[in-house]
């Protein structure tokens, strides 16, 4: 990957460190060459993204322990490996990788949740006919995640995040034949586009007030005090620093790929795809690598905020997700399709983790980032599953009574629905609980806490809702449902796992994955759990959640058996439901504005073009053509004749020659060594003394 | 070492003899009758051995049949190969008319002699390499490449179109697999770093923990020892490779005009031959006439050698006895679509190996690489099922 | 110069010798296996220990097989029904004749020019390798290209054309 | 007994001795195969020249002859095979492998 290109090592990084290209490497390799392989080649093809990823895997949990061993043994968690790609002028382009706690989870939770999605999609996909490109695709999309969550250098870090980009384009397009599937992709792949520009704006920024493009450079780098400080003097505009400006510039790239208002609306109709992309990109990885953006240049939004205080560009990543959270939870309420309620759950629960970064720092994000993958991976390999065995229903309403016939099924997913709606002691719990802790602490604004603590509320009751659709009540659907093969609920019972116990490693009591990420030492206090106002805050959370399931049951518990019956809430309050099933008219509002101006001015292009443009151009065309009329005329008259006529002489002189040739090869051999032979000797006589 | 002097000196005992026989002559004679007598040593042992090996193959495979085996003659049959040997002796010596004798007369004498000429660089215990040759591997593959003449010359000098096909057949077999010889042997060199036999013994003679450092102890090291191995059998024509002899298509291959003395020379030449490759994977892989163990260092080297080789010998007679015989296209396809690629990426392996220096990780990566290439190409080759018609490339 | 080398010489020239006037193909064929196998003893007396034993794999183990191969391949083993040799060999003769005597002349006429050395020259094995991957490895590099190359063309060139000659 | 001014002699003269047997086959005999042969003689003898001056000249310990030969036995063996490719490709073509019956390219 780094080629024959000279690595400027500071300080001399382990071999572990050294060799991590390798786990992004790997797998993009494997899709390489899943690229070139014959289309039958379907077990090779599953056989080598599975094997590539289990090898990222496998070296993920390397260098995780590796890390978690130079952590407690206090060393420094940080080593990273710099090489300049090129050079141009006094400046140069440099790239590089970094190992620190925040890279070593991510490249576990990203391999991990990969792996399982690998292995169910071979289940899920066993009749698909473009299973090669499939997996070719996935292991593309893998490598590129596992290469954003290294980079130690924003250029490489775009670089992977714009080709996971496309892998969401193709992923989510996979099956092009439907124009739905076509259109969503378009949609998804214009809409980060245009988070992307800012981004971008913000990269070119941050390079030419810093100079550099690496993050860590031990000491250089941009995320190192010394140009934080230069970022903080100079001035932004709208009265930012630049800092913070920078910093919200890629918030804006952030918020395309993550989903956040105001370009959340990709999100939902990505659902299009097949569902184990839904689980792996657009639930589990992709989406939260821009919550992993924020974490990674977390210091540039955070640098100068007095102690207890916020910055304003985190002001407004708090109130963006805090906005998120609540206005998908909303449109969660009343959507039919179940994918696509995970869908809005989804992005409410991004704009939890950015609330949570903006609020409560990197791990408190973080940690919800990583629950979340594993039970929203569980809720959507289970919505496959559901999907796989109703014979590719996706409306809950033809759904019903599902406990019955895909137990494994039911059980997995209630536990994934009661651990994203925060219910005690399950994942899901713990890191929202960590979030709302923390807006409740936040000094300077307390918004955010009521409106985070009614999204709870909401997701509880859309959670319920959906589960009485699906698993309770009678069957509403066609045929028989039945439940799926083992290679899909494997994965399924150990997401479950997960998401029930993954919770445990950064409660109050012992805030292992905090310190963790945040370079402390780790130390047990369980009179953090029995302190009188944490206990307050959080038996008002989990009343507000149980209500919300309770809510959620007493609506929809007794769902009448008919699936044309309309829905509870729409009979009672019809006013509330009908903007909220449309959601909320955000698509409408574009289509009115943004698109609109857009076709306008397409409209003006494509005029100038024909009118201008074309006049120049077939000007231009018709005086070439004169030109090589007159050349032709030369060329026939003057050139031709000449030449023709040379070669008649030749061709006569030759005739001559030709007949030393005899056509047998000793022949020549002969003449070749008389001649050898007069010629030493010539070479000999003359060189006598 | 814990060695008592008894048993330094029978570690010992055979240059200790040559010394004191060559004591008697005087001094501007002893290297050379030195060397002479191991000569005599060498072309006296192993004929010896070959006598013990054919009763023991013949009584080993009726075990493996559920018969007896030869027990007629002395003690359980245990003068079997004497009897063998007396009647090929005094058999007649039949040449058909039609062949071109000066080359069928030829035949059998370059095979034994070129065979016997491997023998020479294989250190058989401590100090017992009888020509301590630098560049010892690649002497040993040159004497081994010039016996596929003799079996041209044997199969073709016969006028007999049994003998043809079957020389056509061995000779592309050999040729196939003793790239992948050459190849898994070339391993060791690369970690070695030297082509001198003794010197790769004394790299592979150091102990861990009462552990000896064999070659075949590392992961790049196991699977080029077990392509050696195919290789080696293949190189001996040994069942499952032993089409040139294939007697129910074949008659007895190149050597089936040959009758008396000249027809137990090849039988001979083949298992010398069998014993030198045998020689050779012991040396190269299995620590030559190193203990397996640092406590067992006081029994006599040579006793080591031998009894690795005479392991080996079992190991050839029990694939005999165990696996059916390969088709010549399945044999071709084996060779070179299967085992030479994965030669091939062992050599890699080994590479990145000696790159990654000590610890733990290079024991990681070259297992996973090796294991997951092994998994993969089974796949591809299990995958071709389809079997097409038979062919005869190399004899029209 | 001593008795060795003249019988290594006399053994290597007679398989020559044989080997182009011998009227049977594969007896020419083992008599060139002679000469080679003479070569590879006369570069063994030349201390070159490496160079003796890769001629005997290449030329005796390789190319001789080949060879025979080839002659079978193409009915060579059967004798010809005309004479062996073609029209014009006596001028051929008088012509390698002449070679012999302008190179023979060559040699003697200036042996002396050049400095000789007759202690044998300390090589060892690690020296040849370290030369092959060290200074030379372009070459070797080349040359690993070059046999990878012929294979292939061997094979292609040599390949029966199946169904799409006919 | 040294029959010649230097050893060095001696090998050079039973390299130039086998050149010319080389090129009498190469030129005299009909069949292909014997070409071929003879010209893998003459490489042989250039071999025999380059490893004789290797050893007897000045500097044994740059290895150029020696390098030079072991190259130039890998060439020769490429050859050996392309030419013996060659020669069964022509056999298939016009049913002989005597050189004077091929002479389609006669001018």
């Amino acid at each position: 990957m780094q080629g024959g290109l000279s690595q400027q090592v500071t300080s001399v990084p382990s071999a572990v460190a050294q060799l991590l290209w390798l786990i992004p490497a790997v797998p993009i390799l494997a899709s390489g060459v899943i690229a070139v392989l014959k289309q039958p080649r379907r077990k090779l093809a599953s056989g080598l993204a599975i094997g590539s990823l289990s090898f990222s895997l496998l070296f993920s949990i390397v260098t995780f322990v590796h890390v978690v061993r130079e952590w407690a043994a206090g060393l420094a968690v940080r080593e990273v490996v710099n090489f300049t790609w090129l050079h141009f002028g006094s400046s140069s382009v440099d790239l590089g990788w970094v190992l620190d706690p925040l890279a070593a989870v991510m490249l576990v939770m990203v391999s991990f949740v990969g792996l399982l999605i690998f292995i169910y999609s071979t289940g899920y996909m066993a009749h698909d006919e473009n299973y090669t490109r499939f997996f070719c695709f996935l292991s593309l999309f893998a490598g590129a995640m596992l290469g954003v969550v290294i980079s130690n250098s924003i250029l490489l870090l775009f670089m992977c995040w714009e080709i996971v980009g496309l892998t969401s384009y193709l992923l989510i397009g996979f099956w092009y034949q439907k124009p739905s599937a076509a259109a969503a992709a378009r949609k998804a792949f214009v809409t980060t586009r245009v988070g992307d520009i800012f981004f971008l704006l913000g990269i070119v920024w941050l390079f030419a007030q810093t100079g550099t493009l690496l993050f860590y450079n031990g000491g250089s780098g941009s995320l190192e005090s010394n140009a934080l400080k230069g970022l903080l003097a100079a001035h932004g505009g709208l009265g930012l620093t630049a800092a913070g400006a920078i910093g919200l510039l890629i918030f804006a790239g952030a918020a395309g790929k993550s989903g956040q208002l105001p370009l959340h609306v990709w999100l939902p109709d990505a659902m299009e795809g097949p569902t184990p992309v839904s689980a792996l990109i657009h639930a589990a990885t992709m989406v939260a690598a821009g919550v992993y953006l924020i974490a990674r240049v977390y210091p540039l939004m955070q640098f100068g905020a007095a102690p207890g205080g916020t910055t304003a560009s985190l002001t407004v990543v708090t109130w963006i997700g805090t906005a998120t959270a609540v206005f998908a939870a909303l449109i969660a309420v009343a959507q039919n399709d179940i994918k696509r309620i995970l869908a809005y759950s989804t992005v409410s629960q991004l704009g939890y983790m950015m609330a949570g970064l903006g609020l409560g720092g990197v791990a408190v994000g973080m940690f919800h980032l990583i629950t979340h993958a594993f039970f929203k991976a569980l809720l959507f390999l289970g919505a496959g599953s559901v999907i796989h065995g109703c014979h590719e229903e996706q409306d809950i309403r033809r759904m019903g009574g599902l406990r019955v016939d895909m137990p494994v099924t039911f059980a997995t997913y209630a536990i994934g629905m009661l651990a994203l709606s925060g219910f005690p002691v399950l994942a899901g719990f713990w890191s929202k609980d960590g979030i709302i802790e923390a807006a409740h602490h936040s000094a300077a604004i307390k918004g955010p806490f009521y409106l985070l603590i009614f999204g709870a509320l909401l997701t509880a009751f859309y959670m319920m809702r959906q589960v009485c659709y699906v698993f309770l009540g009678y069957w509403r659907g066609h045929g028989t449902a039945h439940e799926s093969p083992r290679v899909m609920t494997m994965p399924l019972a150990i997401l479950a796992l997960f998401a029930a116990v993954l919770g445990f490693i950064g409660t109050p009591a012992w805030p292992w994955f905090q310190a963790f990420l945040e370079n402390r030492a780790a130390t047990p206090a369980f009179h953090a759990l029995i302190e009188p106002g944490y206990l307050a805050l959080v038996g008002a959370s989990s009343l507000v959640v149980i209500f919300g399931i309770f809510l959620g049951f007493r609506v929809y518990g007794n769902k009448s058996p008919k699936p044309e019956a309309p829905d509870a809430l729409e009979q009672a309050a019809p006013w509330l439901w009908n903007p909220l099933r449309d959601r909320l008219y955000v698509d409408e509002f574009y289509r009115a504005t943004v698109i609109a101006l857009y076709a306008w001015l397409a409209r003006v292009a494509d005029w100038f073009d024909r009118r201008v443009w074309g006049g120049i151009v077939s000007l231009v065309t018709w005086l070439v053509g004169l030109w090589a009329k007159l050349n032709r005329a030369l060329d026939v008259y003057w050139v031709d004749g000449s030449f023709d006529k040379t070669c008649e002489e030749l061709s006569n002189g030759g005739g001559l020659l030709a007949r030393v040739q005899d056509g047998r090869v000793q022949d020549y051999l002969r003449i070749l060594a008389v001649a050898a032979i007069a010629l030493a000797g010539i070479l000999i006589w003359s060189s006598r003394p | 070492m814990a060695a008592t002097p008894f048993f330094a000196n029978l570690d010992r005992i055979f240059i200790l003899l040559r010394d004191w026989l060559v004591g008697f002559l005087p001094a501007a004679f002893r290297p050379a009758a030195g060397v002479l007598l191991a000569v005599i040593a060498i072309v006296c042992v192993f004929p010896g051995l070959f006598a013990l090996t054919t009763i023991f193959e013949r009584k080993g495979l009726g075990r493996m049949q559920n018969r007896l085996g030869p027990n007629r003659v002395g003690p359980f049959g245990l003068f079997q190969p004497v009897a063998d040997g007396i009647k090929a002796l005094i058999k007649e010596d039949i040449v058909p008319l039609s062949s071109n004798s000066l080359v069928h007369f030829l035949a059998p004498l370059t095979l034994v002699v070129a065979v016997f000429m491997e023998f020479a660089v294989l250190p058989m215990g401590r100090n017992m390499a009888l020509v301590d040759m630098d560049a010892g591997l690649l002497f040993f593959f040159a004497m081994s490449a010039s016996t596929e003449l003799s079996v041209f010359m044997a199969g073709w000098s016969s006028r007999n179109k049994y003998s043809l096909l079957g020389a056509m057949r061995a000779i592309a077999q050999m040729i196939s697999y003793e790239v992948v010889l050459v190849l898994s042997s070339v391993s060791v060199v690369m970690i070695a770093g030297s082509l001198s036999l003794t010197a790769i013994v004394d790299k592979q003679n150091h102990y861990t923990a009462g552990l000896p450092h064999w070659y075949i102890f590392t992961p790049w090291g196991c699977a080029a020892f077990v392509m050696f191995a195919i290789a080696a059998t293949a190189e001996t024509n040994r069942s499952p490779f032993d089409l040139p002899e294939g007697e129910s298509e074949l008659v007895a291959g190149y050597h089936t005009e040959y009758s008396g003395f000249k027809f137990a020379l090849f039988f001979l030449g083949e298992y010398l031959a069998m014993f030198s490759v045998s020689g050779l994977g012991t040396t190269l892989f299995l620590g030559g006439w190193s203990a397996p163990l640092s406590v067992l260092n006081w029994v006599p080297s040579w006793i080591w050698f031998f009894g690795k080789v005479m392991m080996s010998i079992f190991v050839f007679i029990w694939m005999r006895g165990t696996l059916p015989r390969l088709r010549q296209d399945q044999l071709m396809n084996f060779a070179w679509k299967f085992v030479l690629p994965f030669t091939l990426l062992d050599l890699l392996v080994t590479a990145l190996w000696r790159m990654l220096g000590p610890g733990w990780e290079r024991w990681v990566f070259c297992s996973v690489i090796l294991l997951v290439a092994y998994v993969l190409m089974g796949l591809g080759a299990g995958r071709r099922r389809h079997i097409g018609p038979r062919t005869y490339r190399y004899a029209e | 110069m001593n008795a060795v080398f003249y019988l290594l010489a006399a053994i290597t020239i007679a398989g020559g010798l044989a080997a182009i006037l011998l009227k049977h193909l594969i007896h020419a064929a083992l008599a060139v296996t002679v000469a080679f196998g003479g070569i590879a003893l006369l570069f063994l007396q030349l201390d070159a220990q490496f160079v003796g034993f890769a001629q005997i794999l290449v030329y005796i183990g390789a190319v001789a097989i080949l060879i025979v191969f080839a002659i079978l391949l193409t009915h060579g083993a059967d004798l010809p029904e005309k004479g062996v040799f073609n029209k014009g060999w006596a001028a051929a003769l008088v012509i390698a004749a002449a070679v012999f005597a302008v190179t023979g002349w060559a040699v003697l006429q200036s042996i002396d020019a050049v400095p000789q050395r007759n202690a044998a020259p300390v090589v060892s094995m690690h020296d040849v390798g370290n030369a092959l991957v060290g200074r030379y490895v372009l070459p070797l590099e080349i040359v690993g290209l070059l046999l990878t190359a012929a294979t292939i063309g061997a094979v292609i060139v040599a390949m029966h054309e199946k169904e799409r000659s006919r | 007994m040294t029959a010649f001014p230097s050893p060095l002699v001696g090998y050079l003269l039973v390299a130039a001795v086998l050149f010319a047997i080389g090129l009498a086959g190469a030129l005299i005999r009909r069949n292909a195969i014997i070409v071929l042969i003879s010209i893998e003689l003459m490489l042989n003898s250039a071999n025999l020249n380059l490893i004789a001056f290797w050893r007897f000249g000045p500097h044994s310990s740059a290895l150029t002859g020696m390098m030079f030969a072991i190259f130039s036995i890998a060439v020769a063996a490429a050859e050996a095979a392309v030419g013996l490719g060659l020669v069964i490709s022509i056999y298939r073509h016009t049913n002989t492998a005597e050189l004077d019956k091929i002479n389609r390219l006669k001018g």
